[in-house]
């Protein structure tokens, strides 16, 4: 098999599975109990905590455990939105974040709040100066994606974070599919929430942290026992934190490397799909990207078809995003580039990983123009463009 | 999610393209929804004698039009039109839910066809005359 | 060391290991992925649910995933509490829950919501008139938990569901005790909602699930792409879920003999310490009790110091539940019992598993009599009944 | 979530018991609450000669008692009553934040047993005595 599918998951390195395994049946305690078996997990929850706020140059206490990248969204959205109810009720985000985040919008757009959702170009991009505009005095929180996952376009939120701090608003962002593959320092991109799940790095699923900056308050969302701080009830699931930690440990630690690899693969791949096959366009090309993602549109054949058949070949890809692989909604996400429907139906995403080769990519290359091929010769449009 | 049956009529769509000077043509669906069918029909002495088809879509959709395409060959014009689309999703030993509007979509590809060529014949007979 | 805190958490069966292993870094894939290596994941994941489903006498879709108990709790309870809201306002629930169902209502409460929690017998246990009595042209939820975590007491839920269904109410349990210990049929108990927890029954921490009636409406809590049928958003944890059912699929195997071993064992125990240890109580003696529980009241002294005695002996087990062990207050179950506060602080939980023997029995009751000699040695009080 | 130290005075705690003929008894908390401490001095040339304990509570109150006792011991009363629960909660090496309410505890109990001490020696000196 040919995994090209990272933005949707990476598999468990095999040092997080063996950081993992003492925990499931050993050291197995409660951190909430108070003999030696609970405090050997509670020490291990918390040098685990240490240890992902170091990657991060944040504080220990700044770390908030929570079941993944949907969760820690929700948490920061819904929690942040309530905690400043009585500031204001006007949120801001952009049209391409993840369902985790704009469904969250949605919902409390129900319930009372006044959203903007940014328009982006392109190329994806969200326009700090338009966000500026949109800024109202009963603005209070503003969540923009870090970088996006269909796309891996890599939004401005540098700028906007600052912004935001000029107008005294929340800055959260969806950092899911950035950490572990860049390097994020909150002390240099002052952002006040920010969101990522272990299992696009190589992590396990089911795990994930909202950092949640000293003094910003927070309505926790899970109620129950007095776990982290009060901010998010549930017996800890240790084994997948301590798994967290490992993984996020080794990402950091190589991930210059890893970038380059991965760009080099995925340039590779884009010359190659775009010499092979015509009338292909590569999304957000023009724009700063994450190194190891590859959206490529191709006209009159249809993503999930092309999906399938590089499936049938070994080769494991995505139509947009996995979330929304039930619907038959094109991707908003290339809706809101501007693509028209019928184009934006023929999308497939590569995103690469660590592991992938050259090899992996020259098979790829063979395969797919064929693919592409069988399937626009099944197609009734674009013959005569031959 | 998809059937073995799907997969393989996706890996190995049967009478792909464009029949020459078809008997009967019917095109359905829409780019902007993601599925657009194209199917071409052969018909002699009331019979499909060959029916092939284009389709633009997703993998629900290639191989409905593919199967519809097989059970309609070699059967009256009365026996294709009465070939519902549950019938097409059980030939293909099911859909997910979200893709049973591709057989609804099959459905009307076979019977737009045979509209075509009925009312062409229509025409051919004078039928369509103004009296 | 001699576990005897699997009220608070339990290590993963070997066999719950091995069954998640493979789904870490080879069958890694995401659920959503419409590729081999999503399908297959996506496979054990309806797998996993059928067995659960299967282990309640429940139907497939009646299962939804959740990160544990507390989740499971905040969902059912929240979600059926808004879905509900043009009907009424008004909640029952018992004074004795587990915080992640109390907090909960707390909460509800401060957002306009009127709760009533049932008292309890001197036993601990919810009398179903009461109850009936409680209930309003407004209640629309009653939940109250099948087996208490600290005392091991079991509700009369049978008949507190009957007469939900009876009124017409919605009746949720938490029942992370029970799934496990118990055999839990809903179609023998007319349950609407219940909660259940891995960690309980030998299964890996941060999972859980909530089993949802057909046709019971819930507001989902954690929003994002279409996962578990809408009702709870994020990529699943494909190896955990496995590890779950795969836990319920032993614990119901053998529970029979199980039941046998821990009550057994938790007789011999309670027996011993009654014998050697003057003024102590077994809370809840009278009542139907998990046969794993005892809660033991010992006068003049508290319980963390006894814990933690306990613990310097290689002994660990609990003071009232895990999750309160932070906190001053003594055992809001135990008040809810009528015991006074100075009584109640004197608590020890010890929770029997599968693996305990005589001999660790034994060993127990040579050890536990010293450590309350010593203890009530140093208290100010209860020398002059020596 | 307890220091080596804490677990090593609850495991060995130091001076449990009364004193016969105490100098000062101090007894500070609330059953209630779950803490009780009871100190007891021998005084003399204005030194505490001796101080035991009795203590209801949990661990940290059962090691709060047994450092106290130790920190008093061979001070003058002055030295002692100038004691804070800060200091108490370092000699233990730190005690967890809900904990802290223990060292205060500790520090009462000293000044407790001390102004019992006091109080008993000025009714000795007249001083107590209505003038
Ligand atoms: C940008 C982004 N946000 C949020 C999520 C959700 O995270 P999780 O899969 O941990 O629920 C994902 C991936 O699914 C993502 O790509
Ligand atoms: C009765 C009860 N309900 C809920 C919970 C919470 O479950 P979890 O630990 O999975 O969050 C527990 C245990 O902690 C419990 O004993």
């Amino acid at each position: 098999m040919i995994y090209l599918d990272c933005n949707a998951t990476t598999p468990c390195d095999q040092r997080v599975i063996e950081a993992m395994l003492p925990f499931f049946a050993e050291k197995f305690g409660n951190p909430s109990s108070l003999h030696s078996i609970g405090q050997e997990a509670k020490k291990a929850l918390e040098t685990s905590r240490h240890t992902i706020a170091q990657c991060l140059g944040a504080e220990d206490q700044e770390i908030i455990f929570t079941s993944g990248g949907t969760e820690a969204n929700n948490l920061a959205i819904r929690g942040s939105a309530y905690a400043l109810w009585n500031k204001g009720n006007h949120l801001i985000t952009s049209a391409i974040e993840h369902h985790a985040v704009l469904n969250v919008f949605k919902a409390l757009e129900k319930e009372g709040f006044q959203v903007t959702y940014l328009p982006v170009d392109e190329n994806g991009l969200v326009d700090p100066q338009e966000f500026k505009k949109s800024i109202t005095p009963r603005t209070t929180l503003v969540s923009i994606m870090h970088a996006n996952n269909e796309t891996g376009v890599i939004e401005p939120i540098q700028e906007i974070a600052s912004l935001a701090k000029e107008y005294g608003l929340l800055f959260h962002t969806d950092a899911v599919q950035t950490i572990g593959k860049l390097s994020f320092n909150v002390k240099e991109i002052p952002v006040d929430l920010l969101s990522a799940s272990a299992h696009k790095f190589y992590g396990p699923k089911g795990v994930g942290f909202l950092y949640v900056k000293k003094g910003v308050r927070l309505i926790p969302q899970i109620l129950g026992g007095p776990h982290e701080r009060g901010k998010r009830a549930g017996t800890e699931n240790v084994p997948l934190i301590v798994g967290m930690a490992k993984a996020l440990e080794i990402a950091q630690a190589n991930w210059e490397d890893e970038y380059r690899h991965v760009e080099e693969l995925r340039n590779r791949l884009e010359q190659g799909i775009t010499e092979r096959i015509r009338e292909v366009t590569v999304v957000g090309k023009n724009a700063p990207r994450l190194p190891n993602t590859s959206m490529i549109l191709v006209k009159y054949v249809e993503g999930e078809a092309m999906l399938l058949n590089l499936d049938f070949a070994g080769i494991c890809v995505s139509s947009g995003s996995a979330c929304t692989s039930g619907s038959l909604e094109p991707s908003h996400v290339l809706l809101s580039c501007g693509y028209p429907h019928e184009i934006a139906h023929g999308s497939v995403r590569f995103s690469l990983g660590r592991s992938n080769t050259v090899e992996e990519i020259q098979t790829v290359l063979e395969v797919f123009p064929h693919i592409v091929e069988k399937l626009r010769n099944i197609s009734p449009f674009g013959k005569e463009a031959i | 999610m998809y059937s073995e049956k799907v997969l393989e009529h996706l890996r190995n769509p049967r009478n792909v393209g464009k029949i020459e000077n078809p008997d009967g043509v019917g095109k359905v669906g829409n780019p902007v929804c993601g599925d657009v069918m194209v199917m071409y029909l052969k018909i002699r002495d009331n019979i499909i004698e060959d029916a092939k088809f284009e389709t633009f879509g997703c993998g629900a959709a290639i191989a409905t039009s593919s199967i519809a395409t097989e059970l309609i060959k070699g059967k009256t014009i009365e026996e294709a039109l009465s070939i519902t689309n549950r019938a097409v999703a059980d030939a293909l030993d099911g859909l997910p839910p979200q893709k049973m509007h591709c057989s609804v979509l099959a459905e009307e590809a076979i019977r737009s066809a045979i509209n075509d060529y009925l009312a062409k014949k229509r025409v051919e007979n004078g039928e369509g005359r103004i009296s």
